[in-house]
Parts: structure tokens; C-alpha cells; sequence
């Protein structure tokens, strides 16, 4: 043992040395991605561990990721490839729906069922995106179904959905989900404006009924019932969804509402962000695929939007004038980033009119519409 | 129920046409349940009316913070709880 | 593929088309148990995710319980099914004693020790249920044992050792005690005024004597110490109990103190309720035998109050009338209900008898009593 | 210790006041282990008296809170914080 | 069956009967450990657990404990050997420093950087301990770089390092480093008396420049980035640390950032103490080797005061006396015990001088420093 | 890279040279980067007055609470809200 060879044995293990240029283009997008949700705010929550995953595991040589059931033993993959173990199960979205579920009111909805075929409707984003998925022949037909549910809008849908069928896209599809649900605001305004009228555009929308709390506890685990023996596949994320919404709705689990919210849902958002990131390991994730399931993204954001909009111009139309159309395109979900730009392109119209509430209805649908999709997709592709 | 590793462009129509029909249907039944079920609840506005929910606290002004301030005027005009009476604490945003 | 095919196969993998009586039977079963605790209340914050988790997983095909350790892969155990690894290790019934430990003040106990007698007395619903099961022949002694234990009404405790020695009664037992325990208020009070003579019950008791800090920090390190050497397999548990209660007392760790009674706690009291729950599937939940543990449970809680009760008697008339008999009744534990329960039937007798704190010391007391007897039956059964 | 599947009730029974005892006896050695253990503190009474607990503030009744209601006071009748003196906060209920 | 067998088989399985003296030597020891957390306040929030750990983990019998890597089932290790998977995977050290990054605040650090220096120089103590170690004789060269690792005074680090390099020695150690930090204000001020002249401990540092908030989200990332390249090895702890100062300092993502320094800290805590605790049984425990890492953790912590205040004295000459050199001893890290010894010391020279934030500079980069180090030793020997 | 089961002295002495060298070297090249960086950034002083971060509420007195005693404040003089005008609301230690 001499000095020298100490020095060099360093420099050649060190990361300088032994880096490729994927993981350098990585880290730079780890970069960018951090840039994207520090100072532009986008979807901070999220990104910000997404994009520190997506920089640890492309840090040469540094251990932290490794896929545990590759591995002899479990505890040797690296500090994100344990907290992997949390995506692999399915724990952390179901554990982020809960928190959803908790944080969520379904009173306008259930005020006006009719916000559901809006929630439908705006799922239109997710067929678009499958299908073009499909005819690019880049990806198998679970792979364009895990891309299609970007469209969907919902993050832990998303999530449970590519790691079921694709979970070699898990990353990209997340990165993909979340940055456009943050561009929200960019890119459904123009596709509201170029589809309605100045006159859709300023229908005002009777109050809501005030819905009893007997409803709000009963909704929950009927959504749970009726859905989950339709669809099995989809029953862990929708009941996940739904017991989190019932501890919020029933007053007797203040203890359980609260932790589900916040101390459990900060952690799993920790964990999930950051072993998500990691899995976008350099050689694997600069593909064309990559490109492909961006372009696809943005186009089922797009589509559901048309959808939800184009379906609510048809209840303007057979309700004689009592529906805004701008609602619809809240029906992506989003929650409450989509509400909200309903909100503001209405009150751009008429500054007295306030359709928050009402768009609230056909948001919260939304999420149950993509659960509902996911799980058709989930049925008839992982069996 | 699907095998083959690629899907053309029809099926994949087919398929879509037939994924988004169930979404609707679906959301159409719940819907329908929950527009029954509100008229089950015996016309839904009354029932709430004739079981008023207690009125939660509005977030921010517990009754100890409320009984707190009290003790504080109380203190201040050198007049016991008992003859004061506060009868309502508005919250202004 | 056609559209009849796919709509063909959808109803086929749906859970109405599959569901079997079995499933049905539990899926009423988990609302009424869900209108119990929402409704009225009994121990919401358990038996509302216990009624959860039999929903969800006896809902066909759902996919949200398998019993991991059966499987290649644990991470396909579905939602449930991944949480019930904190039962399957024991880890859930102790992080809640961990919690029960730093919410419990054993002050009063400490200050009349002879508390401890009543907390002991209080056990003898556990002998009787464990007797009555044996003499049914449906049981084991072992899945007698774990029967028995819900005479001690803690709930910990009874899923410990319904996990240890009977795993497949884990849900019948976990539903019966929490259940039981809501029902303390009605069960008690016919018991207590039968068996005690208006003048004991006027009874009042002297002010309990102020205990020092440093007795209540050496308290749990103490009894940790001597119960473990005794009866080490009761360890964990009994350990556990008296660390949170170190936490509290000691005064240096407000933090730990504070985590185990809140965000630690109240995520366990989810994932615990949720896949106790879940082991109840239909097929093996409805049998005979989860009626007769039904009935035992109730024996259990009766006895039990009928031994503390008695024993109290004996100590009035050992005393010269100086103990009340209606604190012996809260030595069931079921902390702090039980405990209420005297103050209660004492103040119906004499509005201005006080007995909460003196019977805050057995109840207390029966909380070690029941670890205790938990231990003796792992010690005789578990090797 | 027990190997057979089944138990009689003769050998419940035993099992039973054989536990019942265990039960009772440790509970009783506790206890005592207590008394014995409250006489070597020096009889407990006087040593909590010569080292009493600081008193915690009552919940919900934050410092900064008083503080902030005193300053309110301040305010509206044109003192400073040094002229009033609250001598305490009552929590009502 | 009868009585006198059960009262003997109960008997022979109680811990009374089976107690080795080994076992009892350290029930001992952890009543020591406890009254040292608990009355003289010695980080009782890791120094009680562990304590708790070592007498939970030496009741005869109790099965609270074993390696559950050496099982066939992973569930059957005990409630403290269930917790110890998090130790095994090294999540509980990252844990612990995603909090000790989301607590820290680098700002002082990048205002004067030159403190880096002393956080590097106040590193000596490691090596001397390491030389040491290995001129005993005791230890492999593993060992003696885990035992050096105490004289970084970072608790997580040295459980990392221990861990990695000498499982065998993790409570030992950890002990050790804990109590040592513990009794900074014992070990340092007589070091810095000797070393430094009164007219050196009166020197009044200029205050510190304003550090921006673009700089404050920078440095994390950056020194993730440069070290983590240099020495991968470390990057997991490394990048945890910069991970939640940047939680921290990102001001977008404070639910994260409270729940990272409060739920998570705590549990991750509780379980990191009792396991890291359970690890120390008698028979291995009780050897002269543990006698010999204490006495080395107590010269390892000498010589980095020395170390950081010499180099503080050289500074103090380079500069022309702008640098007191009784910041240097802060390089310890110890945050912020150590810094807060400067402080002492400077102000019982002269009551008007405050060091405080100049010593919390070098008291933030001994943290970084510790890292370096722990990282080349795994470069070294993990390989 | 080391595979012997013991190390000597010499080595160890030659061995933490070069590591406290490395712990030097890495520490001053972050010294210097941070320094390079915030000349980069401008004069960081300057860049931080040109962007002042918004003061955050300090903790304990948040709006709902302000305008709570506000609206107390009100009640007791029976004055409306828009008559009164709180221009500071300072935390007493
Ligand atoms: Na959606
Ligand atoms: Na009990
Ligand atoms: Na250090």
C-alpha cells in the first residue's frame, strides 16, 4: 500500500471518473426538474422528491437504488431501492388516495350527480392517449393503457396503474402526470375558450342544495361497493380512496382523519417521490419512448379537457341553458387545480360569476371516473 | 384477457369505445343510486332541516380561546363572566 | 376480440357475477358493524377500520388481502395484506400498548396499591371464558386461551395472543372485545347494583395521597422488570406498555412521549384495524365457533365484573369498610370507560360521591393484570 | 407445556385457579414492592413537597396567546403593555 | 398434569431461573444508562431507548430480539428485532439525518466558509482513534474505522458507518458517541483553556453578511452533488442530510419539511434506539473491546477539539487575529452542543462576546466533515 | 480495497494522512465553489435586498386569530368592523 495507489483507487471509484453521459444528462434533467418545482411551483409536493430520487440514482456508484427483489437480500438495495418496496406493493398510492379521500368533499357532487357524466366525460383524454399510444408501435398495449391514464390527472391513479402493468414507466409517466397537472392553468384556458361561447360562458348556475350528513357518510362506501365489485381490479386504490373520505365524513375518527392527511400522507409523499425518481435510471430513460409518452401526455390532458367540455356544451344544451360548459372541463380532476380554472375563465367572462363550487362537483368526479378507467384497464390486461 | 405484446389501431378504438361507455355507465349508476338514495333520505332538504347538524366551530375560534377573550374583557371592565353576555363571535377574513 | 367478448369478460371477472352467500353475509355484516361505530359510537377509532377491512376484503376478487408469508412474494399480498405484516410480527398490538403506556397516568395506583388486588380479582372472566370454551369441544386450550383473554378487555392484549397461540380467531376476538368494550356501560351497572348493598355503595373513599415524580418514573422500569423475569413471554407487550409510560413520566422526551400518542399510534390503530379485519373472510368467519366466541366474550366481561366486584366486597369488609366495592368492577380495565362506570353507578346512589380517581387505580391495575394472565397462558401454550 | 389438542374441564379448572393465582401473586408482589418502595423514597409525601412540579399551563391557554390579547387591550385603550397589569386568565367553560 | 408441574415449569422458564450474570451485568448497566438519560439528561432522546433496548433485549427469554436475517421468517424476530430491519438497511441512519438537514441551518456556514476548514481540521480525533484501534491490536481495520468514526460526534454517521463496516459493534459505538456528545461541555473547555491565550479567546468576530435565499437552496444541492461524486460511498446519508435542508430551505414544501424533523424524526428515533439497544447482549457486549472503544471514544473526541482548535489558531495567525480560535472546537459538529461550549468559553473571558453564530459555521461543516470522512473509510473498507 | 484482517501502525498513520487530506482537500473545494457562487449571484448582499423574501406571520398569531379578537373587540364597544382600524398587533414576551 502506498499513497499513489490509495489516490487512484479513489479517483477510480470515485463518480467523476466512471460517469456516462446518460447519467450526467440526468442529473441535469434532476436538475431542471428541481429548478421546475422550487421556483416555478410546480406540483412541489411531489417533483421536489421525484426529481432528488431521479439525482441520487444517477449518482455513479452511489448505492442508493438497487430493485429489491432482484437482490439476495432485500436490505442491500440501497436506501430509495427499500422505500421501492412501498411502490412495488401498491402501499404508497393506496396510502395517498386515503389522504385524498380525507382532504376531499363530495358534497357538491352529491348535490349534483349530474357533475358524474362530466367526470366521465373528461376521461375522453385517456382512450385518445391509449390509442395513439398504440399506433405508434413504440409500446406494448399495457404500456399505452399505463400512458392513457396520464390523461386521467390523478397521480396516485397514474402511479398504480404503470406499476401494475408497465412499472418500468412508473417514472416518466409520474414526471409526466404531475408536470402537466401543475401546467394546468397553461393549457386548459385556450381549448375552454376556442370551444364555448360568450353566452355558455356566462351562465350562472342555481346554489347548490345543502346535502345532509347522513348523505356524505353513506356516499363513501356505496362508491366503494358498487365500484369495487364492478371492477375489482381497481378496488384497493377506490377504497382506499373511499375510507379516508369516510373517516373525514363520519366525525367519530378525528384522530385518523388528521394523521391520514398529514403526518402518513407527507411521509408516503416522501418516499414515493423519491424511489419513483429512482427508477429513472439514465440508460433506460432517455429512449424515444420517453419523448413519446410526453407528447401522449400532453395530448390526454388536452383530449379530456375537449371532452369534458364538448359533454358539458351538451347539457347546456338538453337542460335548456342550466349547465356552464366551463365546468366540464374541471372533470380531468386535478383536484382543485381544474376547479379552479373553471373559476377564473368564467369570472374572466363575468366577473359576478362564480363557478367554483359547481365545478367542484364534476372534479371530484373525476377522480372516480379515472379510478373507474384504470380499472377497466386493469382488467383486462393484468390477467 | 389480452395476450399479444402489440394492439392495432382498431382494437384499440374498439376497445377504447367500449372502456369509456363503461366509465359512463358506471358514473351514470352511481348517480342514479345517489339521486334514489336522496329520496330515500325522505326528500333530502328536509331531513336535514328536521336533524340540524350541530354547527362545528368555525376553525380558529375553539370555546376555550372564546372563553379566554371573555376572561380578559371581564379582567379588563372589572365585571364578573356571569354579567356579560357575549352573544355571538364573528370571524372576519 | 369483439365488444360482445369484452363485455362477456367483464361480468365474468365482475364480483357481482362471483360473489359467493358467504361474502354477501360479511359485506351486511361490515355495515352493521360500520353503523355501530359510527352511529353509536362503539370504539369508532377500531371498530370502524375492523369493519373496513371485512369489507374490503371479502369483496370477490378484490385482491386487497392474501396472507403474505404463503406467497412467493410478499409485495403481492395486496394492500390489507402487506399491513397485516405489523400483526403476523406482533408489531401493531405493541406500538399500541407503546401508546396506552404514555396516555396512562398510574398515580392512583401507585398511590393505593391495593389497587393491584382489584386489578388481579378483575381477571377471573378470563378463567371462565377460557373453562366455558373448553367445555364446548369446538376449541383448542390454545384457541380457548386467546378466547378467554377478552375477559381482560384490552384490546392489545387480546389480539397479542389471539396472534400467538389461534391466528385464524384474530378477527372474531378483535371484534368481540373492542365491541364489548363500547358495551361496558350497559354490561356493568345491572352487575354492580346486584351485587353490593346501598350502604357500600355510599362508601367514600379518603383523597388519594400525592405520588412523586421520581416514584412514577421508577414505576414502569420496575414492573417491566419484575413481570418480564417472571413471565418473559410476555414481555414485548408488557414491556412496550411501561416504556411509553417512561416516555411520559420521565419528563426529557415530550417528543417521543408525543409520537407514540399520536402520529405513531394513530397510523397502527389504521393498518391494525384494517387487517385484523381483513382476516375475516366469509368461509372460515362464519362457522359456529365465531358465535360461541361471541358469547363467551360477553361471559368474560360479566365474570370479570362480577371478581373485581366481589373481591372489593371482601376488601370493604377486610378494611372496615373503608374501599368501595364499585371501584372493584373497573378493574376490567378498558381504560378509562370502566373506570367512568363506577363514577357513575356511585354518583346514582350519592350525588356527591367522587370515585373516578379511585377507581382510575384498578383499572390501571387490570391492564397489567390481563398481561400478566396473558402471560401465564403463552408460557403454558405457546411451546 | 400443553402438547393434546383438546382440554377437559377437570384440567381447565386447575389451569384456572392456577392462574388466577399467578396473577394474584404478582399483582401482590407488585404492590408490596410499591409500599416498600414508597417508605425507601422517605415517605413519599414529603419528598414530593420538597420538590414540587412545576405547574404546567393550563391547555389552550398559550402564552403567546395572552400575550397577544393583552397587546389587543393595549391597542384599543392607547396604554402601554407596562400599565396594565393582568393579574390572571380565567378559562371559562 | 398437575400443580406442583406447572408451578415448576413456570419455574424453570422464568427469567429468574435462567438469568446468566452477564445478563444481569447488563440489566445494571441499562439502569445506569437510564439514570444518566433521565436525571443527568445525556441526550436522553436516543441515550432512553437505547438503554430500554439493552434491558428489553437481556430479560432472559424474552424473544424480543434476534438477527432476523439468521431466521426463516423475518416476523418471528421480536418486536426489537422486527425494528432492527431499519437499522440493517441503514434507513434509520438516513432518516435521522433527513431531519438533522431539515434542522440545520447552513447559513452561517455560507456566510464565513472558511469554517469549512475548521469542520475538516476538527476531524483529527477520528484518525487518532483509528490509529489507535488498530495499534491494539482488538480490532480488525473495519472495526478500527467504525470506532474513529466516533470522533466525528455525529450520531447517524457513526451508526451508518458501524453498520456498514462492523454490524457486531453498533451499540458499543453508538453508546459511546452518544454519551460523548452528551458530555461536550465536560470534555472541551479545559482543552480550549489549555490551548488558547486570553488574549486569543477575546477576539471579536465581525458579523456575519446576509446569505441569500437562491444561495441557502443552492449549497444543499451542490455539496450533494460534489461530495457524493467524490466519495460515493456516502451518498446516502449525504444526500439525505442535503435532502431535507433543502425540504428546508425551498420554502415550497413545508409539510415535508415539518413532518421530516417531527413524525418521521420521532419514530425513526424510538426504533433506531430500542434496536441499535437490542443489539448489545451481554456475552458480546462484555468483552474488553467495549472497554477499549470507550476509552477510544473519549481520545477520539480530545484530539478533534485539539485538532479544530489548533487549526482555529492557525487561522487566527493567518488572518491576523480575525478568527478566534475557540470557534475551532465547534468543528466537532455535536449541533449544537459544541457551538454553544464556544460560546461559553469565549464569554467567560469577556461577558461581551458572542460566538455563538460564528462557531455555529464550523459546527454545521463538522457534520459535512464527519460524512467526508465516513465515506473515504467506506471507500476503503467496504469494498 | 483493503483485504488484510490487520492493519499496523505505519499503514494507519500513512492511512489517516491521506484521509484527513482528502476530508481538507474536498472541504476547501466547497469552500471555494461557495465562494465562487456568491460572487456569481451578484454581491449576494445586493441580490438579497433586491428580492426580500415575504415575512412570514409570526407563529401564534395567525388572521383567524386576529380578526377573532377584533370581532371581540367590536362586540364590547358595539362599534362595526370597518369603524375600527388594528394597525399592529405585537407578541409580548
Ligand atoms: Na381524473
Ligand atoms: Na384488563
Ligand atoms: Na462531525
Amino acid at each position: 500500500m502506498n499513497l499513489i495507489a490509495i489516490v487512484e483507487g479513489l479517483l477510480k471509484s470515485s463518480g467523476y471518473a466512471t460517469m456516462t453521459w446518460q447519467q450526467l444528462v440526468m442529473l441535469v434533467l434532476s436538475f431542471i426538474l428541481m429548478y421546475l418545482a422550487i421556483v416555478k411551483q410546480f406540483e412541489p409536493l411531489l417533483l421536489l422528491p421525484i426529481s432528488f430520487g431521479i439525482f441520487m440514482s444517477n449518482l455513479p456508484h452511489s448505492g442508493t437504488f438497487e430493485y429489491f427483489y432482484q437482490l439476495d437480500h432485500w436490505y442491500d438495495a440501497g436506501i430509495l431501492g427499500v422505500m421501492y418496496m412501498g411502490v412495488k406493493s401498491s402501499f404508497f398510492p393506496c396510502m395517498m388516495f386515503l389522504a385524498v379521500g380525507a382532504m376531499t368533499d363530495f358534497g357538491p357532487l352529491i348535490a349534483n350527480p349530474i357533475s358524474l357524466l362530466l367526470g366521465a366525460a373528461a376521461q375522453l383524454g385517456i382512450y385518445c392517449a391509449f390509442i395513439f399510444a398504440n399506433a405508434t408501435g413504440l409500446f406494448t398495449p399495457q404500456q399505452a393503457a399505463a400512458i392513457g391514464i396520464i390523461g386521467g390527472a390523478d397521480g396516485p391513479t397514474a402511479i398504480y396503474v404503470a406499476n401494475n402493468l408497465a412499472p418500468e414507466l412508473v417514472a416518466p409517466i409520474a414526471v409526466a402526470a404531475y408536470s402537466y397537472m401543475a401546467l394546468i392553468p397553461l393549457i386548459q384556458p385556450p381549448i375552454m375558450n376556442l370551444l364555448t361561447t360568450d353566452k355558455e360562458r356566462r351562465v350562472k348556475m342555481k346554489q347548490l342544495r345543502k346535502v345532509s350528513k347522513a348523505e356524505k357518510i353513506i356516499f363513501p362506501i356505496l362508491v366503494a361497493c358498487l365500484v369495487s365489485l364492478l371492477l375489482p381490479d381497481v378496488a384497493p386504490l377506490l377504497c382506499m380512496l373511499m375510507l379516508g373520505n369516510l373517516f373525514r365524513e363520519c366525525g367519530v375518527v378525528e384522530r385518523l382523519s388528521d394523521v391520514a392527511q398529514n403526518a402518513l400522507c407527507n411521509i408516503c409523499t416522501i418516499f414515493l417521490g423519491l424511489s419513483v425518481g429512482a427508477t429513472a435510471r439514465g440508460e433506460l430513460f432517455l429512449r424515444p419512448q420517453t419523448l413519446a409518452i410526453v407528447v401522449m401526455g400532453l395530448a390526454a390532458f388536452s383530449f379530456s379537457t375537449f371532452g369534458g367540455v364538448v359533454f358539458g356544451k351538451v347539457l347546456y344544451a338538453v337542460t335548456g341553458g342550466k349547465i356552464n360548459p366551463l365546468i366540464g372541463s374541471a372533470g380531468v380532476s386535478a383536484v382543485p387545480m381544474a376547479a379552479r380554472v373553471s373559476q377564473t375563465v368564467g369570472s374572466k367572462t363575468d366577473r359576478t360569476n362564480f363557478l367554483l363550487m359547481h365545478a367542484m362537483g364534476p372534479n371530484v368526479a373525476g377522480v372516480i371516473g379515472s379510478a373507474v378507467a384504470a380499472g377497466f384497464f386493469l382488467t383486462f390486461f393484468a390477467h | 384477457m389480452w395476450t399479444s405484446t402489440s394492439m392495432g389501431v382498431p382494437e384499440s378504438v374498439l376497445l377504447s369505445v367500449m372502456g369509456l361507455s363503461v366509465v359512463m355507465v358506471t358514473l351514470i349508476i352511481l348517480a342514479l343510486v345517489i339521486l334514489v338514495f336522496a329520496k330515500v333520505m325522505g326528500s333530502s332538504n328536509a331531513a336535514a332541516q328536521s336533524a340540524p347538524r350541530p354547527i362545528p366551530d368555525p376553525p380558529g375560534i375553539s370555546d376555550e380561546v372564546c372563553s379566554m377573550i371573555l376572561a380578559v374583557i371581564c379582567e379588563e371592565l372589572h365585571a364578573s363572566p356571569e354579567e356579560i353576555n357575549v352573544t355571538s363571535i364573528k370571524e372576519l377574513k
